[in-house]
């Protein structure tokens, strides 16, 4: 089963406040000359049925919770995928005072995409790295359950 | 190359919001933003004005010496786009702006008033 | 809408345009601004690549004080490919920093090895697993910022030190 | 016996029917696509997934759209009457819009409403198509459409046209996608599904594909060579015009349906009833 | 035996009435109530199965008494209108005062039957007891909520079945007035009930509109002894159907429309709505609005096939979809409810002027259906009222929470009024399997367009409606809260017949309903049960799918307490990330209104057209 | 009423990549009230230029204040820098920043039309306008060596040359992108359901583009006659065959369709500047410390990108600020939406082309 897994990636793209340079890059690869549905990727846009949580940015102070948010809103097994310099540790805004430094801080980042801007090509080998990691997932089925009252409180879920 | 027509009026805090309404005409003068200029202890402000179809006009109304205290006009009664660039400042270095909301652009945990000098040169 | 209509039926039957990378190659164009090669030997450690680095991602840890020796520590997930570093680097024409067109590959975070090179400097080729790597990047840059503030000690003790032994010549001088 | 098979597999054709179109969708649009086979990726992956769900009574309503159009397809095959089917289907309408309405948020909100839209807009054609069949074939009952001898689509080649324009409406597609308005409500009534619930309503989607596609052949009477045609043609025709197309609003919907769609139906019937006499 | 029980039926709740009326105590009220339960459904059953017309000639004393009551009833209604300074009700009175002295004076002798009662009128009683009955049960409860004068009130509810069961055994077209016009009576003073000036202008706004009924049942009279020299339904129908004029029929069909208050008469009906929610469900459900049709299947037979019958069919047809679409505009959950009524009984209405066999019978599934499931309704309508102070829809946000039982009993009477397999979806199958029959005739085209129309507009209606109500919070507890054993009596009691009625849908429609139409029409309808499947021609609705049908939307209304998911995790809504406030409330489609004129022109337009053309008055 | 309905739009949404929130209360789908929040990107890049970055690499850092206009902020910066330190570049630089900055123009303007067509639901549109956007892209990443962020601009000069081979290359695509581009305004021009998605949806007036002081393609769309580039000499335009292009609906659509004017017209320009390019060095001797103050305006892809510069003769400026274009247009985008539909909403964010990672910097 988990055979087909490998075959059907959706995504969730969110932008923690990077310069757009990586989203571009995303929408491109949408387009025809990448077409990224070939791996039958999808971009979703809704964490309650994505495969893959596609991050670019920083993370800004503002963007934090949202993007836990997300994070927690997405099903099991999921791949985060972090584009670009400024994902790992901040890249040009490392250390400014409005940024957490990267994804790493926020959630556990599975594959990186050096680059700023990465290639599209460079996306596409990374999400192609991210089916291995997905596959793995699945297979161990490692889900992280129940998640924390203090953090869904820090995290202001919604109360509706 | 660049060599833009500076025309830099000094004003006071005072005057400056009635200058600036008397001088302004929307078909002529282009809004650019306000700017604030921090001196150490006080604060330089700068309207910034262009002008339409006109070669490298800057029009600048300059107040020196603001307090970091000193109650600050908004510009929004005629400028109605204006309030953008206000909050921005008054987040930026906590500045008192008449209608300013805070929180635009900064979370609560950041830091305050970032572009202050004190604020980072360690003082 | 009809021009449209026209226009997709007429794609529905000729060739798609789709460059089928990763089945296909899609090379980097001559020019492509991608990872950074560094040559030890060429190195004068001038630390300009470092000073004009923007994201600071060139770091030269001084692993011996006494000799200045130090140690080129590259993060290539870091960095921003601005170039800037070649461009600043007095030996660049002769090898010392250049820019290939090469990328570097993703890496998987947890458990894989990342890819290594020799010309990728230190960093890289000792890391032992790519988990948290930005942490392990974290502890190079608090590791250098440490051993700058030895170098400047060590710096100032010698000039002391020279200092003293200039005042005791000269007292001895007298 | 073909009924029955028709029923069992009819998940498998509608994937087959939305692989298709999605790859030639993405040659229209000058792109390679997925594979044919990719709605069955994801239902797999979909199965696989871990389920989490915003309330019981929601995920329960996505399962039950799923087996109530499974039902209301079993209906159109297994029973004899073409109307009884089509009410049926309403009730797979019923399950996805109160499920979608069960939930607090606002996208989810507002494609139930414009489900409900849809069905003002789509329905009432999908009766006058019926009736049309009826009138040209004598019969409400699917085995004597399939075998009469002339073919409907050529009594009734407007009402035929006013069905082909709602397709898009039944089906979700541009210029009518309004329920699920991708860009604007990210889905609509499916967006708070996850996992095999949404797999559930996935699936839901394709037997809609067959059941429309379904009727598409009844005009073809019993020439089933030519139904197949004008299944093909049909396919091809709402995937270009899907291809060629904004999205319009709801009211633009609306109105097309009303001032567009029923009274080409209408007149086409009142044509045929009145020159048969 | 027949005699004495359809004399019962009439009598017994008037007496009950009254009894309840001068003992205003508790304990009697509630035993005669119940009583009324068992009694009047033996009663109608006994004659329902009775298989031939009964007719039952009364005493002259009897008549003159109703014609001198009829008086005494109009000067009331003046008196009313001097009262209420309603020139337009004292002139109405006045009008109808003088017609009646006129058509008292030209009156002719005959020697036909007064009571005329048949399986048609016997089905109404059934509906009453089962239907009405209930309702005068549940006002047992409901007027302990603040509200006045509770056994009065139950005595005027009581009474009032037995009037109805009058009307419907009327054959004398002169009493069949003096009984309308009783209704209205009835319909006044229930909707004046809690006396207040809004109760009191809807009132008398019933009043005139009724009494328009009233003045076009009089002229019809006039005309009708003038052309035809009678003046008793069953004698209508024995005159040669190829040389008679329409007139009579025309006004005649006016009343009907009034008292069924189609547009541009709905107003009264919304009126209603100020009135003890039990004065709605009376009015809305079994009875008074059934008049309406009741009197287009009496006159069924004659005005087959005539233009008056197509445009009747036209305007009905148009009420049906107008109000349902006008019902997509309301927020208030009782006028969504009685617009919908309005709607229905345009379709009833509709079926009933077609006038054929089998639309008949659709006809009297129609009401039979509808008369249950709006009762059900506007019982629950009263519960949320009084137990859960939900009046609008927006205080329906979030019902499920509140008030799941009641939620799901509204949700079921919902998916009574327009979703396979109920009875009102099998009529509007049945309406366009027979419409289908006659497609040469053009209407029938357009009679399918509109039934195609306004059935999607009403199941859109519901199920927004619905939407507004089921939506809850993630972690919301669905817990059933107690409740008062009168209201959960009722509600199951519907409930019950509701279920059973649909399960055994096939041999009831065929056993049951079908023999009346034939009765009526004395044409055979081609609908038989194959056990319990039911069969049209080549068309079946077979049993699995009744079953198949049934199941699936049990299973959809009660899934908040059957369904449990225990080992699936729970997240929150997507919000894009964000935790703003929302509201999640519902559209309006207030965009409609803008028609709302137009749509009134044509209403107008198509009541007169029933007037002259289809009464050939040019 | 039970009609209002809350719709969050943002910050996360398929529609708008970036993080920006609007909070539209709707009734029956009709926009009553809005609330926006352009915040989500502020990283601190003002503080950050006059602290952590020497004044020879500031550009590197706003450059990625967004992505989609790399090259202006860059180009800002560098301008003003070199006035403050008082650099003469030579024809040959200028031309090749030119070359530069209007072809990242003509891919933003694709994109941003490619993407009014996506949210008005016209995938098709969309994949046709990216797919011959392609081209430029190609062209960007020989001539700087990378798609987006193209570093181009080094203070007193250009990174690196244009080589014969791609000087050739320049003019094949360029033609063939016009041709593209004159099929693609067919597409925007003729459609009808795009027609009725865009046309007369969020019209502003020439008047009230004044009044909010709009700038850019969402100006010159309502007739308010605005560009940096004919108001403020920083490149040589004008000798390159630069013209304002002006359209007077103000609409959705204007917006679309001056975006292609512009492409146009920007093809023409590079396709000048590769004909007049001289022989020379890309770069030019830099001696000196910026120091004083001076205001500079550029036209990036979004319209009017302002600078403000204080340098004090140390290797560090005083202060930077930048006023970008989505900012001065956020204002009248928020007037814009009370009114309209729900299902407008999105086409009338996107022909703003926000850009909001330089609105917060
Ligand atoms: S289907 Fe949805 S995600 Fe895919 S391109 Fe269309 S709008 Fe975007
Ligand atoms: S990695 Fe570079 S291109 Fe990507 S968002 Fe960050 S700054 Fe922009
Ligand atoms: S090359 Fe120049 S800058 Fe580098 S160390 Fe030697 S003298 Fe210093
Ligand atoms: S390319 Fe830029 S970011 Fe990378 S090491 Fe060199 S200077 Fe640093
Ligand atoms: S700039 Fe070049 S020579 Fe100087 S330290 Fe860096 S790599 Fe070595
Ligand atoms: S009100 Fe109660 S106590 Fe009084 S008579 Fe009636 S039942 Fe008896
Ligand atoms: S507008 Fe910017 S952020 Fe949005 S999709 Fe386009 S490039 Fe990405
Ligand atoms: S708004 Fe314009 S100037 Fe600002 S970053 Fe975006 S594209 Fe560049």
């Amino acid at each position: 089963m988990s055979k087909f897994r490998k075959k059907s990636p959706w995504i969730l793209h969110y932008n923690t406040g990077g310069c757009n340079g990586c989203d571009i890059e995303i929408l491109a690869a949408l387009g025809p000359k990448f077409d990224i549905e070939r791996f039958g990727m999808l971009n979703r846009g809704n964490p309650k049925q994505s495969d893959i949580l596609l991050v670019t940015g920083p993370v800004t102070l503002k963007c934090r919770d949202v993007l836990r948010r997300l994070y927690l809103e997405m099903p099991e097994p999921k791949v985060v995928v972090a584009m670009g310099a400024c994902t790992f540790g901040g890249g040009v805004f490392r250390d400014f005072y409005h940024v957490e430094n990267g994804v790493n801080n926020i959630l556990p980042v599975d594959v990186w995409i050096p680059g700023c801007t990465p290639r599209v090509e460079a996306l596409i080998d990374g999400m192609i790295k991210a089916l291995d990691v997905w596959e793995k997932k699945s297979k161990d089925k490692e889900y992280l359950n129940n998640h924390s009252e203090e953090l869904l409180k820090e995290i202001g879920a919604i109360n509706d | 190359m660049i060599n833009p027509d500076l025309i830099m009026k000094e004003e006071s805090i005072d005057s400056v919001k009635d200058s600036i309404r008397k001088w302004y005409n929307q078909d002529k003068h282009h809004y650019v933003t306000v700017n604030a200029i921090d001196n150490g202890e006080t604060l330089t402000l700068d309207w910034i004005f262009s002008e339409y179809e006109t070669k490298n006009k800057i029009y600048v109304f300059r107040v020196e010496n603001v307090g970091y205290n000193t109650q600050i006009p908004t510009m929004t009664d005629f400028l109605s786009c204006a309030w953008v660039s206000e909050w921005d400042l008054a987040d930026m270095f906590d500045l008192n702006i008449e209608n300013a909301h805070r929180g635009m652009f900064l979370q609560p945990d950041a830091p305050k008033a970032p572009l202050r000098k004190e604020s980072y040169s360690g003082k | 809408m009809l021009k449209m209509f026209s226009e997709s039926f007429k794609n529905l039957f000729s060739k798609p345009e789709t460059v089928l990378y990763p089945f296909e190659p899609s090379p980097e164009p001559k020019n492509y601004r991608g990872v950074i090669f560094y040559n030890e030997e060429l190195c004068i450690f001038c630390d300009k690549c470092e000073d004009i680095c923007p994201p600071g991602s060139i770091l030269f840890e001084v692993v011996d004080v006494e000799s200045n020796k130090k140690e080129y520590n590259y993060n290539p997930y870091l960095c921003i490919y601005c170039g800037a570093c070649v461009e600043a680097c007095p030996k660049a024409d002769e090898g010392c920093l250049t820019q290939e067109k090469d990328r570097m590959p993703a890496l998987a975070g947890s458990g894989e090895q990342v890819y290594k090179n020799e010309k990728l400097g230190y960093f890289i080729n000792r890391t032992k697993s790519a988990k948290n790597l930005d942490f392990q990047w974290r502890e190079i840059e608090n590791k250098t910022k440490e051993s700058r503030e030895k170098l400047a000690q060590h710096k100032a003790l010698k000039r002391k030190q020279k200092q003293e032994a200039l005042k005791a010549k000269k007292a001895s001088s007298e | 016996m073909i009924g029955l098979l028709m029923t069992i597999f009819s998940p498998i054709i509608g994937g087959l029917i939305s692989g298709v179109e999605r790859v030639v969708k993405a040659r229209m649009q000058s792109r390679v696509g997925p594979p044919i086979l990719q709605p069955f990726y994801d239902f797999f992956k979909l199965m696989d997934k871990r389920p989490i769900m915003i309330h019981s009574f929601h995920a329960s309503m996505g399962v039950m759209y799923f087996i109530s159009a499974w039902f209301a397809f079993a209906v159109l095959m297994l029973g004899n009457d073409l109307l009884i089917a089509v009410f049926f289907h309403v009730i797979s309408i019923l399950a996805l819009s109160m499920g979608a309405f069960s939930v607090r948020s606002s996208y989810s909100i507002i494609g139930a409403m414009r489900e409900l839209i849809h069905l003002a807009s789509y329905e009432p054609v999908v009766i006058l198509c019926v009736v049309g069949l009826y009138l040209s074939t004598g019969s409400f009952d699917i085995s004597v459409i399939l075998s009469s001898s002339n073919a409907p689509i050529f009594t009734l080649p407007l009402l035929f046209f006013a069905f082909v324009g709602a397709i898009p409406m039944m089906l979700h597609k541009s210029p009518f996608d309004v329920a699920e308005a991708h860009q604007e409500i990210i889905g609509g009534p499916d967006i708070e599904y996850s996992g095999p619930f949404y797999e559930a309503v996935y699936t839901g989607r394709w037997i809609e594909n067959v059941f429309v596609y379904f009727l598409v052949f009844l005009f073809g009477g019993g020439n089933f060579i030519l139904g197949a045609f004008l299944v093909v043609a049909t396919f091809l025709l709402v995937t270009l015009i899907d291809n060629s197309t904004a999205r319009l609003d709801y009211q633009r919907m609306l109105k097309f349906a009303w001032v567009i769609l029923i009274p080409m139906a209408v007149f086409n019937i009142f044509f045929l009833a009145l020159g048969g006499n | 035996m027949a005699n004495i029980f359809i004399f019962l039926s009439i009598v017994l709740p008037i007496v009950f009435g009254f009894i309840i009326w001068f003992r205003q105590c508790d304990k009697v009220s509630g035993l005669l109530t119940y009583s009324l339960l068992p009694i009047l459904t033996f009663m109608g059953f006994y004659v329902y199965s009775v298989d031939a017309s009964i007719y039952i000639h009364t005493i002259g004393l009897l008549d003159f008494f109703i014609v001198t009551f009829d008086f005494f009833l109009l000067i009331y209604f003046a008196w009313i209108g001097m009262q209420r300074k309603s020139n337009l009700v004292i002139f109405l009175a006045i009008v109808q005062f003088i017609l009646l002295i006129m058509v008292i004076s030209i009156a002719p002798e005959v020697n036909t039957a007064n009571i005329y009662v048949d399986k048609l009128s016997a089905m109404i009683y059934l509906l009453v007891a089962l239907v009405g009955v209930p309702i005068a049960i549940y006002s047992l409860k409901y007027m302990d909520y603040n509200e006045k004068r509770k056994h009065t009130f139950i005595a005027i509810v009581v009474g009032f079945l037995g009037v109805m069961n009058f009307i419907v055994s009327v054959n004398n077209i002169e009493w069949f007035f003096t009984l309308f016009e009783l209704t209205t009576l009835a319909s006044v003073v229930m909707i004046g009930y809690r006396g207040d000036k809004e109760s009191i202008n809807n009132s008398t706004l019933a009043l005139w509109m009724n009494q328009i009924g009233g003045v076009a049942i009089l002229f019809s009279l006039l005309i009708m002894i003038k052309d035809f020299g009678v003046y008793h339904f069953t004698d209508l129908w024995q005159l040669d159907k190829t040389t008679i004029t329409m007139a009579a029929f025309g006004f005649l069909s006016i009343a009907a429309l009034v008292k069924g208050a189609q547009l541009p008469f709905h107003k009264w009906l919304l009126g209603a709505m100020v009135a003890p929610t039990p004065v709605s469900a009376i009015l809305h459900s079994a009875t008074m609005v059934k008049i309406a049709p009741f009197l287009l299947l009496r006159l069924s037979p004659v005005i087959q096939d005539t233009l008056l019958s197509k445009l009747l069919v036209l305007t009905t047809g148009f009420v049906f979809v107008a109000a349902a679409v006008f019902a997509l505009t309301q927020n208030n959950f009782k006028k969504i409810l009685a617009y919908s009524t309005i709607s229905l009984l345009g379709l009833m209405m509709l079926a009933a002027s077609i006038g054929s066999s089998m639309a008949v019978t659709i006809s009297i599934i129609l009401i039979i259906f509808h008369g249950i499931a709006k009762g059900f309704l506007f019982v629950e309508a009263g519960i949320l009222e009084k137990l859960f102070k939900v009046k609008y829809i927006e205080d329906m946000n979030r019902l499920l929470e509140k008030a799941p039982l009641t939620l799901l009993f509204i949700i079921f009477g919902f998916l009574n009024m327009t979703f396979v397999p109920f009875g009102s979806f099998i009529g509007k199958w049945l309406m366009i399997e027979e419409a289908s029959n006659f497609l040469s005739k053009g209407s029938s085209v357009l009679l399918i367009a509109l039934v195609a129309i306004g059935g999607v507009f009403l199941s859109v209606l519901y199920m927004k409606v619905i939407g507004v109500a089921i939506k809850h919070h993630r972690f919301s507890k669905i817990k059933v809260y107690p409740q008062p054993k009168n209201f959960l009596f009722v509600s199951v009691w519907y409930y019950a017949i509701l279920s059973i009625l649909t399960i055994f849908i096939a041999p009831f429609i065929a056993n049951f309903v079908s023999p009346i139409a034939i009765f009526i029409t004395g044409k055979a309808n081609g609908l038989y049960a194959d056990g319990l499947s039911l069969v049209l021609g080549n068309s079946t609705l077979e049993f699995w799918q009744i079953i198949g049908a049934m199941i699936l939307l049990i299973a959809i209304h009660v899934a908040p307490f059957i369904f449990k998911f225990k080992n699936v995790e729970q997240v929150h809504p997507y919000n894009c990330g964000e935790i703003t406030k929302r509201d999640a409330q519902s559209y309006d489609f207030n965009f409609i209104n803008n028609y709302e004129s137009k749509i009134n022109m044509i209403a107008i337009t198509l009541f007169i057209s029933v007037l002259i053309f289809g009464g050939n008055l040019l | 009423m039970a009609n209002k309905i809350t719709v969050t739009f943002g910050s996360q949404h398929i529609a708008i990549p970036e993080p920006v929130s609007f909070v539209f209360e709707t009734e029956n789908e009709i926009i009553t009230k809005v609330d926006v929040d352009v915040g989500y990107v502020h990283r601190g890049i003002e503080q950050a230029a006059v602290t952590k970055f020497k004044y020879t690499n500031v550009h590197y850092l706003l450059a990625r204040v967004c992505g989609f206009c790399s090259i202006t902020h860059a180009g800002a910066y560098v301008h003003a820098v070199e006035k403050l330190i008082g650099v003469e570049t030579t024809k040959k630089i200028d031309y090749l920043r030119t070359l530069v900055v209007e072809l990242d123009r003509i891919h933003s303007h694709l994109l941003a039309n490619g993407h009014v067509a996506e949210v008005c639901g016209y995938e098709n549109l969309f994949m046709q306008t990216v797919k011959y956007r392609e081209s430029c892209m190609k062209l960007l990443e020989d001539i700087t060596g990378n798609r987006v962020q193209y570093d181009y601009y080094t203070i007193g000069g250009v990174s690196r040359d244009l080589t014969t081979e791609i000087e050739k290359s320049i003019k094949n695509t360029l033609n063939e992108l016009r041709k593209n581009t004159i099929k693609l305004m067919e597409f925007f021009e003729t459609d009808y359901t795009l027609g009725l998605k865009t046309r007369n949806i969020g019209k502003i007036t020439t008047d009230f583009a004044k009044k909010m002081n709009c700038v850019g393609p969402i100006a010159r769309a309502s007739g308010l006659k605005t560009d940096a580039r004919a108001e403020f000499d920083f490149l040589p335009y004008e000798e390159l065959g630069y013209k304002t292009q002006l359209r007077s609906e103000g609409d959705v659509w204007a917006r679309n369709m001056v975006r292609f004017d512009e492409v146009l017209n920007s093809i023409e320009i590079c396709l000048n500047v590769v004909d007049g390019l001289d022989e020379g060095d890309v770069k030019v001797k830099v001696r000196g410390k910026p120091k004083g103050e001076t205001f500079i305006r550029v036209e990036a892809p979004r319209g009017e990108c302002f600078y403000y510069l204080k340098g004090n003769g140390t290797n560090i400026m005083e202060r930077v600020r930048i006023r970008v274009p989505t900012y001065a247009n956020v204002p009248v985008l928020r007037e814009l939406f009370v009114g309209s539909k729900y299902s407008d909403a999105q086409a009338i964010v996107l022909s703003f082309d926000p850009c909001l990672s330089c609105t917060a910097r």
